[in-house]
């Protein structure tokens, strides 16, 4: 983008959501650990304790669970609060009111209760942090019906979807990642989404294969693509924003063009987001893989902290470049010798 | 009118053991037989705008609070007509209207939401108050000891209304507590406590008067323990003889304080009802909780449709649609 | 199996299994909800505690997360504690300890610190129980690296699989399924097995179909091989047993041959173990699949308590049967218009 | 002695702090500056075969047990020579030989884990404790009140070790608890409690000895209460003038708290050192700390495999293998 147009940061952007609907909204208000420091959550929500008032902005005790199920029960009142969990890690502790509570209630209680609650899960990693600040976990919340997930790659989206959620009835978990922070987009002026309608966007159009991402991964595709372009190879990138429940149309239908797909993922490999997106295509379009679908993640292991192990473990532009090229170069396998594709994809 | 209600529980409660027994329950019902005091004494303080949560054991909590008979049979029987619309059963009961706000088997976990209810009516700032009942065994849950600093930390009108019938499952307190008494953790995280007799309707009703009314005036959170005993098993209809020590002696024991019993001898002594009319209550009741189940048993089950429609609000989003 | 031979139930086969571990490794103990229970984990672990003492067979307070984190702490202290809950849901409770603590102390201390733990969950679920009482959420655990997840099918597994994840010096969730209890069958004598050896196996030799499943799903594949024979189709039967980590081999080699892939499992659809081995098979040999591959799942709802509901809700043998006759009958798409197979399959 | 290791701490976490500040460190380090009487006072009254865990705070902890001032420094640069062979940094160390089974970052999460190091210990029958140290923070975790519950009804050795600094992160306990103090927990769960200045290392001693006595004599858990303060910010060198009303008052007054300070003067009084002493073993621990820091600078990273080799036991699995 020029210089002229005036950008905002993804952190930024999503300080635009709490201020708006703050602003907007009596009901709303925000819950969770570190609200009432200067540091806590990047610039995502710097101040607001300050400009709305510490009962609405509320900062808590080292409680997930409790703080959790509050934020629940404010929101079978009629409040629709958003519950922020600085690290995905530490959310883990309210795994239960999460997944057995708010996903279930509406259901549970024969489908008219409605659960306003937005739950905020920061993906907060690298930096040599380690194994238990790092996690991602977004595809085992995308697992649970009744429970809408929802991942924001650009600062559009990290503005105008958390907006989308808190103005749903029904339990949103919305996962932004602090690599993302620095992003900067053009936005134009707030507008209202009904996340029902949200979906899996095509950000840019290819001929040749189809990338899939969501949050920080839909960057690395972006880059990738670029890059890829150079060497004249045109990628159709799709950006998941919501995880569940998945609408997969744009994604078939792109696969349906390209017969490649490459799905990048930020969370681990097995029964994750990247492995539904290619189970997806295989149950319903497999004739039109020309080649075999193909997963970049995480490593199969914990976070390690060591810098040299870190930069193998977290997928960057280069990993993404790399299995784009060997799908655009492999052999096309329609009418394959798959002994051979065993040998050479099966690793 | 206590009385009533209290009849009407049990009979409620002894139609639902009756059923189980002739095998036309199959989801599982725990019944709170013999702690009837407790959610009665409880409600009659509570007004239109205070929210009440309880547990597995809450067909208690939905009657003393005026939830429809017929809606509960309904419900346990899983048609489209009962309480949850035949989603919940036995263990997930709600009447919005009445204050019934949620009822659920995981042990402990309407704790925290509760907090949350309480957080919604200080913002309400209308005085109203939020109620958790939950038993002796979720005080063992980590997060009602985070419920209670919560709560007390913001000065939540949160009230903590713990029936410490002794038992968990099979497990008496003693051999999960180094004491038998709750209320040391209200203690610990300063939210003023009571203690009584939970078979003693009026007991609970005057502790539950104070608690309310403090709260009401913005005091902050309270804490009631009442001691109580279930006369039946941890689920279904049996006693449970079969676990714990001294479960038969104390069934014994206990059953001599039936808090109908009490309260009957009590109106009658100081003349406020006849000695038959105790007797009548219960008859009345009983045919009540039979016609009601009879009622529910000619009621429809939910549609197919019921399964997927009722996962998200308003209609279908288009990725369901095209999963269905 | 013939009326002659002596058969042991699956419940009972666990039974034994601890039988044996607390008889022949005096650092082996059990603690968990409900062992001092005459009916809380069905006839799995019946008197245990009166055979070997209530300080190795212990029951606690209504408190997982400490348990397990308790028996977390033994089993870094040279014992091979197995933590049981009754119910799956209620272990959500102790996520943290066993995915951010158990799973990734090893790897986090540098690669040399046994975590012989075994953490036993049990599917518990039907009977009108509704949605808190029925969860399953393999998939969830599958997921995450260091976690080693065992689901056994049959009593000789449930039995074997058990020894064998207690006696392995990494974190083991060992899942089995109520519903399996009374299966029987005709077991020989106990053998220790190295659970890094172990994977998934072929329980049926077919050439018309592979079918994939775990725990009580393999159960239903069986039972619907059996009725698919009639009409004379032959179905490869691959029961997973170890989920995490997998070893897709057999798979592979399976749908290489029959070129047809049914995955049956008892979980939620979305990021769930049945795409996870869909999505083996389209990043290696896509150009096998002769049909599109197919998922058969849970409903993608909470568990309903009303009786009809939760018939549509648990995937039973019909279904099975029912999905692998479209599967079977529908056309051959490897040169495919899959359009059509889009609107065909795409339900 | 114990003065040598409280300089030893002190020295090492002063030259972390430069090096963060210097750039050299990426990982996250929390620094134990001003509360380095706790581990101190502590760990001398255990053996061999005890078992100790801490948390995300634990440089103090990991030295005070005799740990390798190299390995740590290794650690922190994620080495391959590091105590925890690079895989952990800062937040994860751990030293079996010496006693220190682990320390981890999720706040609270070691405690449930030290109860069953208690239940090995009981096993065992030797007399060995476990030791957990936490801070005031964690106790609004429940699973610290379930760990109190757990080892209080089974009469386990497990020490709990809280040091209440008043902080957690940015928050000060007043904003986080209805009250100051957290031995009311211990009272709550019947675990015998004792509450110590955390800055006076023989009051801590005192406390910690009478405690693991009681613990070896098989009485059950026990509870100490060390009440210090932090005199850098919540993680890194810097001081958090920033956050919390009081913070920087507080700051000062507990800087003339010393522990070093304090229990040098009292050495130099009753003569057991001379009056340059403590400034030669600051030096000398100064020194010491820069050249451990400077040996590990050159040690090598773990190998690319280690990624892949270290998440399960043995040789890898056939599943893994054909991962790679
Ligand atoms: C988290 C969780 N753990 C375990 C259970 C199994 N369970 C159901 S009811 C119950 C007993 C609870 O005892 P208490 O809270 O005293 O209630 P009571 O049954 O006495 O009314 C238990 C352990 C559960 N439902 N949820
Ligand atoms: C479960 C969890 N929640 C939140 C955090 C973030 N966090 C890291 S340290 C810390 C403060 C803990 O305070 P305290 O226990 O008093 O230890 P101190 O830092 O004072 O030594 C917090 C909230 C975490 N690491 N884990
Ligand atoms: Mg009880
Ligand atoms: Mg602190």
């Amino acid at each position: 983008m020029t210089q002229v147009d005036k950008t905002t940061p993804y952190g930024i952007a999503i300080r635009e959501a709490f201020q708006y609907l703050l602003e907007t909204y009596p009901e709303a208000f925000t819950i969770g650990q570190g609200l009432w420091s200067p540091w806590y959550v990047g610039n995502s929500m710097t101040d607001l304790d300050k400009q709305f008032g510490k009962d609405r902005v509320i900062d808590t005790p080292v409680s997930e669970l409790a703080t959790t199920g509050a934020a629940l029960g404010a929101a079978l009142c009629g409040y629709r609060p958003i519950v922020i969990h600085p690290r995905v890690d530490f959310m883990l502790l309210a795994t239960d009111q999460i997944v057995t509570q708010a996903a279930k209630w509406r259901h549970m209680f024969g489908g008219d209760v409605a659960v306003p609650l937005t739950i905020r899960g920061i993906i907060n990693r690298g930096g040599e942090q380690g194994a238990q600040h790092s996690q991602a976990l977004h595809s085992w919340f995308a697992h649970v019906p009744g429970l809408r997930v929802v991942m924001p790659a650009t600062p559009g989206d990290a503005r105008d979807l958390l907006i989308a959620s808190v103005l749903c009835d029904d339990p949103v978990l919305y996962v932004d990642d602090r690599w993302l922070y620095e992003e900067e987009e053009a936005l134009g002026p707030i507008v209202e989404l009904d996340l029902r309608e949200e979906g899996p966007r095509r950000l840019r159009a290819g001929t040749d294969l189809t990338m899939v991402a969501s949050g920080y991964s839909t960057k690395l595709c972006v880059e990738a693509a670029d890059k890829l372009a150079e060497s004249g190879a045109s990628c159709d990138i799709i950006d998941l924003r919501v995880l569940n429940p998945i609408d997969p149309q744009v994604i078939l239908e792109s696969v349906q063009r390209t017969g490649r797909l490459l799905v990048v993922d930020g969370d681990w490999s097995n029964c994750g987001m990247a492995g539904e997106i290619v189970a997806r295509v295989a149950e319903t379009i497999p004739a039109a893989l020309s080649a075999p679908a193909r997963r970049v993640t995480l490593a199969d292991a914990p976070a390690p902290t060591s810098g040299p192990l870190e930069r193998l473990y977290y997928p960057d532009t280069d990993n993404v470049v790399t299995a784009a090229r060997e799908l655009l170069d492999g052999p096309d396998v329609r009418f394959g010798d798959s002994e051979s594709t065993m040998r050479r994809w099966g690793t | 009118d206590a009385l009533r209600t209290m009849h009407q529980i049990r009979a409620a409660e002894e139609t639902i053991g009756d059923m189980v027994t002739a095998g036309r329950i199959r989801c599982p019902c725990h019944l709170t037989i013999g702690q009837e005091a407790v959610p009665v004494g409880v409600m009659r303080h509570l007004n239109a705008g205070d929210r009440v949560f309880g547990a597995h054991r809450s067909h208690g909590h939905y009657l003393a609070l005026g939830g429809s008979l017929d809606r509960l049979m309904a419900e346990i029987q899983g048609k489209d007509t009962g309480a949850s619309r035949g989603m919940g059963g036995s263990m997930h009961l709600i009447d919005m209207e009445r204050g019934l706000f949620g009822t659920v088997p995981i042990v402990g976990a309407t704790i925290p939401i509760t907090v949350g209810a309480g957080l919604a009516a200080q913002m309400d700032g209308g005085g109203a108050v939020a109620v958790s009942f939950f038993g002796d065994g979720a005080t063992e849950e980590g997060g009602f000891h985070e419920s209670l600093n919560l709560a007390s930390v913001r000065q939540l009108p949160v009230f903590f209304v713990c029936e410490n019938n002794f038992f968990s499952s099979h497990l008496h307190i003693g051999l999960r507590q180094p004491h038998d008494s709750v209320s040391r953790f209200a203690e610990a995280h300063r939210v003023p406590w009571q203690r009584v007799d939970g078979n003693d309707v009026v007991a609970v009703a005057d502790a539950a008067d104070r608690a309310v009314t403090a709260m009401r005036a913005g005091q902050g959170p309270q804490f009631l323990e009442v001691v109580t005993y279930r006369w039946r098993g941890h689920v279904g209809p049996r006693d449970d003889l079969d676990v714990g020590v001294r479960r038969s002696d104390d069934l014994h024991t206990w059953k001599l304080r039936d808090p109908i019993g009490r309260l009957a001898a009590a109106l009658v002594a100081s003349g406020v009802i006849g000695p038959e009319d105790s007797e009548r209550m219960r008859a009345d009741a009983q045919a009540e909780a039979q016609k009601a189940w009879d009622r529910a048993d000619r009621d429809p089950f939910p549609a197919d449709e019921a399964l997927l429609d009722r996962v998200y609000g308003g209609r279908r989003d288009a990725a369901q649609v095209r999963e269905a």
